[in-house]
């Protein structure tokens, strides 16, 4: 069937996360992007939630199974909450997601069970490269076989709380194929550098990290010898990156909606005013469509279905219309998206990382 | 329910069977239908009429049956919502979900994909039984439609357009006056742009259903739905439009010269309610929350088309979607074909939530909407898209992609051109709706 | 300077090319898109008009000069008028202004003076080929050399009025370089195939062209040892694309601003159903805009500049444009555009055209 | 004349040192001035001043020379038309052709390539010089303006919107009450997002031009502009706007409680003609006619920034600009670098032709709210564009390409958002103005 309805306990957890999205991160969003710092409160709040132990099994100490689906439905609220804090707040599943899609039982039994702690585990990834053109599939990291383990050498850019980090999933090509390899962070030749400023989310503390002939033995391998599959670990990611992106989208639609709303006088001045409300209609129709997309992809993606068309959808359509409906997203609200008091500027500055983050967020 | 997506089993064992007619009924007669304008597609008209019957005769029983329980004062959900009331579809059993229209909007895009004109050729009673069927009493329901279920095949119309009122559907000219002596109402007025109105009136024993106000001062609530019969005196055919696209299709101009037709042939309430609501407009509008699906599942079948046929060819000249890379390492053409396909797949997922919440019996105005105006825009882009990328060739009548583009383009404009649609979205989110 | 006026000569061409326009070409254009045939009066008043001979050299027959520029300015108004018949009027170009441009002197003396003469020329060109993806760079069609010429073998398309044509300019890679042939129309191995039809712009007549193994001799290869510049030709070729297709931009904006305009009353309306009015200012921008940039290219041509940036422009905005425009016009015009018997019906097919003509319009 | 793409030479030599400016003054403060909101740029202000102060002398004899002309019936029709009387530009000599304007859109096109927020900055009598320019008596101009060409660098402003009013110039809240006692203006009420506002009033001895009403009861007729001064009692700044982009530039809100300026403060005549048309708002609007192609200049000089720099960091990586191929042969990067550079160029060529018409002295409304509809949306594009080109180092502060997109924004907003301005245009093509 299609059906486009939750089950009751999604819309449990999602109405959830949408309390927190209100009062730790909406409350808090415009502080934590000029300080650039993610509140510490917000974050345990949000650990507490148990948003990744929910999605690890039992086995592991955890208390449920990735969905891609289920994650995609509360990312939403995540991202209309604010972009910076809940990447931050999402930055452990960058290490543990893959862990449980491709680890090894032995993996899964040393790693995960810190993801069900009560504290927020100092766990992160680094996929990201410092170049203009960047290609998950085709890295400038190397990770050589030696005869007890791997050297890693490369550099890596957009590292989230690699300041902190006790782990690295750190992604390197390796025989020409994309694979991962868990590094801890105090192995010698890993060493952090500058935090990296970005234009919009900068809640999110992201750091360079410079490996530079880093040993690992060789259960360090993500997935033993099977390894990963990138492109699976690619989906994933785009999908949670669309979802997460549809927050701030949803957000603009909401604001216009309300500064356009009010008494029913300036509702209807709007309503002829077809401009804005042909701008709204369209910002509306899309909001409907892309997410849509993801939710299908994520929902063939847990079906363990080929899924292989819906995967593009998601990212393309964000890709594509986001230029155009950040700039109608704004023209609904008119001066206010030039001010750093309204949230629809921050959205703007978001909106265009969603282009640059590929790999960067999971669930 | 869960979230799913996934075509049930039955639709898909049913899109196996359309397909079949799609490939070797209509596709091989296309380029003919549209090179000879006024011809028909007499094959297709053939081999579907056997089944339309017995899907018009599962339609009327249940109308039937339903127009029954409301005399009882029983009204289901999903007959209230226009569920199984589109001339189409079978209704479905109390015990299982309900897929009527899924299944009829898959039919419809199959169909689309196979020829979109020639399926609006398809024998039924089409969006006039949809308003016959939404509000006939008993009597009705047996005098206008049994006749689709027997004998030869005919069609069903719905004329609603003027000259002057393009999709402003308020302003209705057409003026319809009670002889009381005769016991008929007097129908005098011009329609245009009627959908299989020739075929209706002139080329088979079928039937219009026409607006015509009878209160011209009371706007909206003095327009009322009236059933014309074909050998009606009075009623004649005027233009048959040449158009851009969807040529095998007749578009019909119809002309009332004191066209008479009998007191009972006045759809619904007779009565003017200026104060309670306008009820007749309204069911109107309500016929359009479910004929909308339909049309933007039109609109994408024809779109699928193009997409999958530029692709296939494409791939043969070796460019290959490519999933994974960055938007970056793509071509042009590469980004063309994942943001058709993305476009394409986006309108289809909007059409399908319009018409699953039809099937519940729950409003989706907003939705049908949403996914006319987003399947609309984004065939009439792909269809273009992909005469351009097909090159010359695509240009030319030798490939069928520069008939598609030209077939897809009455999707942005029937059933409420996209603009009107986008207004209605609009409205819905602003929550304000003209003159309510 | 910059400055936008048209000389008085200028001004003079347009007004008399308009009013050609307006009287042979709109009047007939319905029937002659129906008929699928060019009316032979209208293609002999315009031929009178004398806009070739206007560009060719008092030298060679003509009485004036090739000017991009001027070109380019009454080509909007041609398009304007129809762009099948006038691609008709113009097809002589396709061989003459090539000859003007590039040929050696006696090429120049042997076939200019034809095209100043008071009966219509037959003489075409043959560029286009019968594939999906054509690049006038890479052409399928050969041209090899041999002791006393060329063999020239390859299929081409879209070939203007061939079935009536003594000469043929055809296109043909040669040692790598794209060149042009001069062909006569009864050389042993010249077969004119069928007629093409084309979505629109049927007025034109256009036939696939087999060239078998066509032995021409020395004298024949455009520019003589020099050859031809593909870049220059496609550049003023694309530059007349651009203009020709601007034509039925701005008759689309005249035609939806005259059906919204009317009494007060109603142009109030639609000044306040800005729907329909921002279309209207949108399509007006892109008029104003995109020819700017074709003006400029041609002014850059006739000056010989390096014109490098202005060449890409015309095409590359009426490429983006077309389909967003395409519907933006229509849309202004409602249901009047899928009916054959109204103008916008057959703007929208030509529309198309113009992303496949590449290489196809001169003056 | 005839059809010409040329920059006049006295404009490439001017654009020479312009250029030296913008390399070395304000680009290397770029990061710093984004980073440090309410710093300014005290180098390129002092670099400026000596150039402005000629700019602003010369200009000021000019109007002095206009002013003593039109009280002799004289009335140039470039005078008319707002050239030259925009507040940065020289007059031009009569035997030549008149390029103060196109002088000045380049100069801010490539000062704005520089930096935005800085040349916001820019030490002169700007938009309030022009307001005075086109009204002022010769008393005003002497005593307005002769500030400005002498002494330390001061700055204009012009203070239109309200906080209510949005980019609706005719809905203006602040009063001006005329004291007869005191020969004195009483304005009450409150501006924001005046441009330089707070450098104009707090920071130097310069002054603002307060557009307020003298009659609510008269609409636009009813609105005034006034000269307030620095210093002025009961003027004080309120919040300064910490910005999405162009933060070098000061954003202020203004407060007037009770503030008092002579009777001779106002700008035209101070009677209301409700009647003969609304001279006052209409002098507004013209200003508006000038100023529209200045602000497109400055968008389409962030564009550039952005697309230079994306264009020779790609082309470092080995990806060219291809002109000839057709679009099919390019990738998605060469595809949107060929947009990018086009559209710049539309939005150039608009701005240019609207200047062109503004330097005749003819009429531009409508070319000049084409050019600025046309630069915000395709700089607002190019500079999103570029984020997203230059992967993740275009998304860091690495580069400045973030602060591009960020600046760029604004200019889809002032001097009318782009929704504003394209009315403008459909009003132009319908020949309809609201109220006029």
């Amino acid at each position: 069937m299609y059906s486009f309805d939750m089950t009751s306990e999604q819309k449990m957890l999602v109405e959830t996360v949408h309390r927190f999205a209100v009062e730790e991160l909406r409350a808090a969003y415009r502080e934590a992007e000029e300080t650039k710092d993610a509140p510490g409160d917000a974050v345990r709040t949000g650990w507490e939630i148990g948003l990744l132990p929910g999605s690890i099994e039992a086995d592991y100490g955890g208390f449920g199974e990735y969905s891609a689906l289920t994650s995609a439905l509360y990312l939403e609220e995540l991202g209309w909450g604010d972009v910076g804090i809940s990447l931050h707040l999402l930055t452990p599943s960058l290490f543990a997601t893959p862990i449980a899609l491709f680890g090894s039982k032995e993996q899964k039994e040393t790693y995960l069970p810190r993801f069900c702690d009560e504290t927020f585990p100092k766990a992160t990834a680094a996929i990201i490269e410092p170049v203009y053109q960047f290609d998950p599939a085709d890295l400038d990291t190397r990770a050589e076989k030696v005869s007890d383990g791997f050297v890693i050498t490369g550099k890596k850019t957009f590292v989230p709380l690699a300041a902190d980090a006790d782990l690295f999933l750190v992604y390197a090509q390796e025989n020409g194929t994309t694979q991962a390899f868990i590094v801890p962070g105090d192995a010698p030749g890993v060493t952090v550098g500058e935090r990296v400023k970005m234009m919009g989310a900068q809640a999110l503390a992201v750091y360079n990290v410079d490996f530079a002939e880093v040993h690992v033995d060789k259960k360090s391998r993500l997935g033993g010898l099977k390894g990963i599959r990138l492109r699976q670990r690619l989906t994933v990611s785009r999908i949670a990156l669309s979802a997460h992106s549809f927050g701030p989208s949803a957000g603009g639609l909401r604001v216009c909606g309300r500064l356009r709303q009010g008494p029913c006088d300036l509702r209807r001045t709007i309503a002829h005013r077809q401009s804005i409300a042909f701008m709204l209609a369209n910002m509306r129709i899309e909001i409907e469509a892309a997410p849509a997309h993801g939710l299908e992809a994520a929902y063939k993606f847990d079906a363990a279905e080929e899924a292989r068309p819906g995967r593009g959808y998601g990212p393309a359509l964000r890709r594509q219309d986001g230029a155009q409906s950040d700039r109608q997203r704004g023209a609904g609200a008119g001066r206010l998206q030039l001010r750093r008091d309204h949230p629809v500027e921050l959205w703007l500055r978001n909106g265009r990382g969603f282009a640059t983050w590929d790999g960067l967020a999971l669930a | 329910m869960a979230i799913e997506f996934k075509t049930p089993e039955a639709v898909e064992q049913q899109l196996r069977q359309v397909q079949l007619v799609a490939e070797n009924v209509m596709r091989p007669e296309s380029r003919y239908l549209d090179d000879h304008e006024h011809a028909r597609p007499v094959k297709f008209v053939s081999m579907m009429w056997p089944q339309m019957k017995e899907m018009e005769r599962q339609n009327l029983e249940a109308a039937l049956r339903r127009a029954q329980a409301k005399r009882n004062g029983h009204v289901n959900g999903a007959a209230k919502n226009g569920a199984a009331t589109n001339g189409h579809a079978a209704e479905a059993k109390e015990a299982r979900a309900n897929i009527a229209n899924l299944s009829l909007v898959h039919m419809i895009e199959s169909l689309s994909w196979g020829d979109a004109g020639v399926y609006l050729c398809i024998p039924a009673s089409a969006l006039a039984g949809a308003a016959i069927n939404a509000v006939g009493t008993p009597d009705q329901l047996e005098r206008f439609l049994r006749r689709f279920t027997e004998g030869d095949p005919k069609w069903g119309a719905m004329a609603m357009t003027e000259p002057q009122a393009g999709s402003d559907t308020s302003n209705i000219q057409t003026t319809a006056v009670f002889d009381e002596a005769a016991n008929e109402w007097v129908l005098n007025g011009q329609k245009i742009f009627c959908t299989s109105g020739k075929l209706a009136l002139d080329e088979s024993d079928g039937l219009v259903v026409v607006w015509a106000t009878v209160d011209k001062t009371a706007g909206r609530a003095g327009m009322k739905p009236f059933v014309v019969e074909a050998g009606t005196p009075g009623v004649t055919i005027g233009k048959v439009e040449e158009k851009l696209g969807i040529r095998a299709s007749d578009t019909a101009a119809i002309i009332f010269d004191n066209a008479r037709i009998p007191a009972e042939n006045i759809l619904g309430d007779a009565e003017v309610k200026t104060g309670g609501g306008n009820k007749g407009f309204k069911g109107a509008m309500k016929t359009f929350d479910a004929t909308r699906p339909i049309v933007a599942a039109s609109a994408i079948g024809i779109g699928r088309a193009a997409f999958e046929f530029t692709r296939d060819t494409l791939a043969k000249e070796g460019i290959k979607i490519d999933y994974t890379s960055p938007r970056w390492k793509l071509t042009t053409v590469q980004a063309d074909l994942l943001e058709m396909e993305a476009q394409l797949r986006a309108a289809w997922l909007l059409t399908l939530k319009a018409t699953a919440l039809l099937d519940a019996g729950e409003e989706n105005k907003l939705e049908s909407s949403m996914a006319k105006v987003k399947a609309g825009k984004a065939v009439t882009w792909i269809t273009q898209k992909a005469v351009e990328l097909l090159g010359p060739l695509g240009y030319s009548t030798e490939l069928l992609v520069e008939k598609w583009m030209r077939d897809a383009k009455i999707n942005d404009i029937y059933e409420g051109t996209g603009q009107i649609n986008t207004l209605i979205v609009a409205r819905e989110i602003l929550g304000y709706a003209r003159r309510r």
